[in-house]
């Protein structure tokens, strides 16, 4: 018995190890360079200094010492916007996707628990919310509440609590059928502290994945709402402002966005990977 | 069965869209900043600015002027579009068909491709195969549209520039379109360079929205699959001789295909729902790019009509996914 | 000389790490003849019919030992030939009647079609063999049968068609994997008589697999008992069921209640003979070990 | 019997809504499960509730400790009606009432320890509900003190069966139901559960409802049974009155469809 449980263990122990430690120095390296970006950008990544305008990163001709990545069309430093940028990335990946959690999964497992009329409200207004196309909703938004950091972190709760609500309830559904609520029942609990104490348990792990999952989303609208003008004042460092600015450029200075752009892409397959990763590292059964 | 589903969705669907209606009418009129102001050169008197106000019903309390837009639009009249002095449904209609082929498009690539890697990879099950398979379906799933088209637009717009990353035609070509389906017309009319260069203008914005649905569809299908394969009623079709190929395609596709359309329905609004950063990424002339424009520019009629439209696309997809699942399983369609 | 319909000899067969899943089996089938294969779960009871079948789950393989289907040698062919050999030569009838039937699929061509691809038969010559079969296994208005979906059907009328299925392209072998443990037993009992007046009719074979002692007294007339991919013991079933039984096997008759006889307690199976028997194999596998790296 | 039976059935009606057929407008047509039930269940007796698959016998079992509710009819427990009492008015009561699920995979929280899901009950009815009484209600089931620690995956099916047990034995109950407890399990560990089921009632003055197909173990282990066909009480009495001298031709059948370890020709043909 002891040898049949702990051999999977020990065979998936491999591959689990580097699917979560990969990632997760990403996003250790992130939360270093936001932290500490005052001591490290080289450059203040709002000066502008026209001469320097343009400049290529540091393995091509015509780079300049101490501008590792180059500059873009107002002569800023790209290596310094973008350690700003991941500042702002960060904040809002957090923020915005724990929001998102609470309010969706909250009401994901009420719908999926109690059914009825809660259920049919809830289900209704995911309907709604379905049929609007995210990005023109979540441009909507911003325009209406303002630009700013709130209105981003703001739309992105209001838009994306519907991912977390299908699946939560869908999950708690399935966990509802199972008998250990009838035996929680059969063992003096009540009902609401069933939902918490018995399912709540059981859904965790998949709510833990999908909150791995927003957080690359938010970095995703928060990129798709600079690069359309609407996040924060397009000074600001953001990797989406840079790779509009970057679009823009592309025939001229084809850097400015492309190291954004490794810089997001890294952090949203990170994101995913991390959230699958810990999925099956804090689920006793899978393990 | 099937027209008790019909009514029932049907039913739902107005539901929806009423609230459809109700949210984005109240998200615009909450919205700062006056649209007729916008409209008016500075300076403009008093008298212009009360005279246009009537105009477009802006004097009205909120909810009357919510019930005389849903009047005007049970009656197809959405309203003029405040920037560009046109009928928004005439607007709307022109630049439909531009997003509804790169759509489309984008879905023939996701099923192919999809479809394609899920086969694969259910073939050569427990091997290295489809653990690679596997992993780069996991990674291009978790990078988004939006991603996708600036990798495109960077590898070949710019390093290795073989295809346009702006517009939808090439403006040097001299063709009398009839509609503004440019693709379609083009193939029905026998013009190939129209269909190129449409082509050449749609591969990438198409490729950016179709790789995460093909990596959902590789995946998702692929695990039904796996699931069928190891049913009775596939060890039997072994032991009768049929060949591992076989049973996979004639025994065990349709029925992992089953559940997989009822999401891929779901996947495909959301792709759709992605045209409109795409269509602004590669400049693309479509319904999405002039729905942003709308928004920056406040064009309240405009705005309202697109979200609704696009609504109504999103519930008639769902629609047709849940009658197709509905006929295509006999458990449903006869019980 | 009779000729056996199937003879394993010293089959093992062995998962990617050497964890051995059968040891050493042999065991032989004549024409006519039902064999029941008892053991508990994890005896490897379902591997031996898997392995002759060609359907041994992935990454399963047959290390040693020769299976011989009607004299000829199954491993020596290629993969094609022995996939036909075995189709024409043996069927199956699985435990679950839900899932054993295609449910996108209508009965008539799931039963049609491999009698065509196993005999080159004409679409109204299968047909008709398809027809005469159902009837055969007592199913009334077999045409509109044929043209009915399974979820159109009982558990129990869904067996049947199974069964009709398996022995429709004459088969000389039928691997029947615990064919009745899904079902009730009044519904097992017309199951197990129904696959009994067949196998009486056209003289095929079957290996029964099963877990219920029960249904070997009923329906075998030699038993292999397994335990841990062992065998244990090879006998007639009278032999085993008047007493002269291996230790494991009574204790196995002993673990089955009997509801004509309540007088005689059931009692478990004795933690001291599994202890002592996994102790014999764990020797014998240290031995397998030693000799085969 | 005595004056008040332990369970006391009356009349009893159950149906499920049937969703599949529903109109389109209007509540979804009722199927019965159980047509009208009388039955008493005799204090320190254990009953055992037989029948083929789609008889009502679990649906008879979850309304014998409230987790479904009757349609109409009576069911007096220790002499009170316990058919129409809310969650809120049955709480205090459902500490005498537990059940030991079919399967112990799903009845039992795979993400909580084993110690843990035979405290919490404990806990919840006043009773302490700390580890060492965890521990002591393992032991009393044959497990060794350690299987606290365990995740129900990590436990076999009868070890996760003997979990059950002692959860249910562990707040002191009068009434256990005991439903279709071995089907999953082999042979040897199907006896090993079914003695030590039995031990505990005898040790404990338990009454315990027994549900499950197999009447070779219904007549082992049963004081009484009850036979039921399609919602309906088909026989009724002590296990040896119905096994020798069957009411109903269903028992009869169910009977001789039986396959005894034994050698028995005419068994076909019966």
């Amino acid at each position: 018995m002891a040898e049949a449980s702990t051999a999977p263990r020990a065979r998936h122990g491999s591959g689990l190890n580097l699917r979560l430690w990969l990632p997760l120095s990403w996003v250790t390296l992130l939360v270093v360079v936001a932290v500490f970006a005052r001591w490290i950008a080289p450059h203040d990544p709002l000066a502008q200094d026209l001469l320097l305008e343009r400049l290529p990163p540091f393995f091509m001709s015509g780079s300049e010492p101490g501008y590792w990545l180059g500059t873009d069309s107002l002569g800023r430093d790209v290596l310094s916007r973008m350690i700003y940028g991941a500042q702002i990335a960060l904040f809002v990946s957090v923020i915005a996707a724990s929001a998102t959690c609470v309010f969706g999964s909250v009401l994901g497992m009420l719908a999926g628990y109690y059914g009825g009329w809660a259920e049919r409200i809830i289900s209704r207004l995911v309907d709604i919310w379905m049929a609007f196309p995210p990005v023109l909703f979540a441009v909507l938004l911003v325009a209406v509440m303002g630009t700013g950091l709130t209105s981003v972190i703001a739309a992105i709760a209001l838009i994306d609590w519907t991912r977390f609500a299908r699946v939560v309830r869908a999950e708690t559904l399935v966990q509802t059928r199972m008998d250990y609520v009838d035996s929680a029942r059969i063992g003096g609990a009540r009902r609401a502290s069933t939902l918490w104490t018995e399912i709540l348990p059981n859904v965790l792990p998949t709510i833990i994945a999908l909150l791995m999952l927003e957080m690359g989303i938010a970095i995703i609208v928060e990129a798709i709402l600079s690069f359309v003008n609407l996040s924060i004042s397009t000074d600001d460092p953001t990797w989406g402002s840079m790779i509009a600015e970057g679009r823009n450029a592309i025939h001229f200075a084809w850097w400015v966005l492309l190291f954004p752009l490794i810089a997001l892409f890294f952090s949203v397959l990170s994101f995913s990977v991390l959230g699958e990763g810990l999925r099956q590292r804090f689920d006793p059964v899978l393990q | 069965m099937l027209l008790k589903t019909l009514i029932t969705r049907l039913l739902t669907m107005i539901v929806t869209l009423f609230g459809v209606a109700v949210v984005v009418f109240t998200l615009v009129r909450v919205a700062p900043g006056n649209p007729i102001a916008m409209m008016l050169p500075p300076g403009a008197s008093e008298e212009d600015i009360a005279r246009l106000t009537a105009l477009y019903g802006f004097d009205k309390s909120l909810v009357q002027q919510f019930f005389i837009w849903l009047g005007g639009v049970v009656q197809g009249d959405f309203g003029t579009s405040i920037t560009l002095r046109q009928p928004v449904d005439q607007l709307v209609l022109s630049r439909l068909p531009a997003t509804l082929e790169l759509a489309a498009m984008a879905l023939v690539i996701a099923l192919l491709l999809g479809g394609t890697v899920a086969v694969l990879g259910a073939r050569n099950r427990g091997t290295g195969t489809e653990v690679g398979l596997d992993l780069t379906s996991g990674a291009v799933l978790s990078i988004p549209d939006f991603l996708w088209g600036l990798i495109f637009v960077l590898i070949f717009g710019v390093l290795w520039p073989v295809l346009a990353i702006s517009g939808r035609i090439d403006p040097r070509i001299e063709f009398d379109f009839a509609t503004n389906f440019y693709l379609i017309e083009g193939l029905l009319r026998g013009r190939f360079d129209v269909v190129g260069s449409t082509l050449s203008h749609m591969v990438m914005p198409a490729m950016s929205l179709a790789l995460p649905l093909a990596a959902m569809i590789a995946q998702l299908l692929k695990q039904n699959l796996k699931g069928e394969l190891v049913q009775d009623y596939a060890t039997i079709a072994r032991v009768r001789g049929f060949s591992e190929t076989t049973v996979i395609l004639r025994e065990a596709l349709r029925n992992a295909a089953l559940p997989t359309i009822a999401l891929v329905g779901v996947q495909f609004t959301f792709l759709i729902g992605g045209t409109v950063i795409v269509e602004r990424l590669f400049a693309y002339e479509g319904l999405g790019n002039m729905a942003i424009d709308a928004v920056i520019n406040r064009d309240l009629p405009l705005i309202q009509g697109i979200v609704l439209l696009f609504a109504a696309i999103f519930i008639m997809i769902n629609l047709i996914v849940d009658l197709s699942y509905t006929l295509l399983n006999p458990r449903l369609r006869h019980g | 000389m009779t000729r056996t319909v199937l003879d394993i000899m010293n089959l093992t067969v062995n998962l990617p790490n050497r964890t051995r899943i059968l040891r050493d089996v042999s065991l032989s089938l004549e024409p006519g003849e039902v064999r029941a294969l008892v053991g508990e779960s994890g005896a490897g009871k379902s591997m031996i019919g898997k392995a002759v079948l060609g359907i041994l789950p992935p990454k399963v393989r047959i290390s040693e030992g020769e299976i011989l289907l009607d004299n000829e040698h199954l491993g020596a062919m290629t993969p094609v030939t022995r996939r036909n050999t075995v189709a024409r030569m043996s069927a199956l009838i699985p435990q679950d009647p839900l899932t054993a039937l295609n449910p996108l699929r209508k009965i008539g061509p799931q039963i049609v079609d491999p009698l065509r691809r196993i005999h080159g038969w004409s679409a109204d010559k299968a047909r008709a063999r398809a027809l005469e079969l159902l009837d055969r296994v007592h199913i009334r208005a077999p045409e509109r049968v044929m043209a009915s979906y399974p979820h159109e059907l009982s558990g129990g009328m869904r067996q049947r068609i199974l069964i009709a299925a398996a022995f429709a392209p004459s088969p000389r072998l039928i691997v029947a994997d615990e064919p009745t443990t899904a079902l009730d037993v009044t519904v097992q009992k017309e199951i197990l008589k129904l696959i009994r007046e067949l196998q009486r009719e056209t003289g095929t074979a079957v290996l029964f697999v099963t877990h219920d002692m029960g249904v070997v007294a009923k329906i075998s007339q030699k038993v292999t008992v397994l335990f841990a991919g062992k065998v244990m013991e090879d006998a007639p079933t009278e032999q085993v069921f008047s007493g002269a039984a291996h230790p494991y096997t009574r204790a196995l008759i002993n673990a089955t209640p009997s509801s004509a006889d309540p007088s005689r307690s059931f009692t478990p199976v004795p933690a001291q003979l599994v202890a002592d028997l996994h102790r014999e194999i764990a020797q014998d596998d240290h031995l397998y070990m030693t000799v085969t790296s | 019997m005595t004056a008040t039976p332990f369970f006391s059935v009356r009349n009893l009606h159950l149906s499920f809504a049937d969703r599949a057929h529903k109109p389109l407008f209007g509540p979804a047509p009722r199927i019965e499960v159980l047509k009208g039930l009388d039955l008493d269940i005799g204090e320190g007796r254990i009953t055992g509730i037989v029948g083929e698959s789609g008889s009502g016998k679990s649906t008879l079992g979850r309304v014998l400790v409230r987790l479904l509710d009757p349609d109409s009819g009576n069911v007096m427990f220790k002499g009170q009606d316990i058919a129409g009492l809310d969650e809120e008015a049955l709480r205090p009561l459902r500490r005498d009432l537990q059940m030991i699920f079919q399967d112990p995979m799903s009845s039992l929280n795979p993400r909580h320890k084993v110690w843990r899901i035979i405290a919490q009950p404990m806990k919840r009815y006043g009773l302490g509900g700390t580890r060492e009484q965890a521990t002591e209600a393992l032991v009393r089931v044959g497990l060794p003190a350690e299987f606290g620690d365990r995740f129900p995956h990590q436990l076999s099916g009868g070890q996760r069966q003997r979990v059950g047990i002692a959860r249910a034995i562990a707040v002191g109950p009068s009434f256990i139901l005991a439903d279709e407890i071995v089907s999953g399990l082999d042979v040897s560990s199907q006896a090993h559960v079914l003695m030590l089921l039995s031990k505990l009632a005898k040790e404990m003055g338990l009454t315990v409802a027994f549900i499950s197909h197999d009447l070779s173990v219904i007549r082992h282990l049963c004081d009484d049974v009850i036979v039921l066909d399609h919602g309906v009480i088909v026989d009724n009495g002590p296990v040896e009155q119905v096994f020798d001298d069957p009411q109903s031709d269903v028992t009869r059948k169910l009977l001789a469809a039986i396959p005894l370890p034994e050698m028995d020709d005419t068994w076909f043909e019966r």
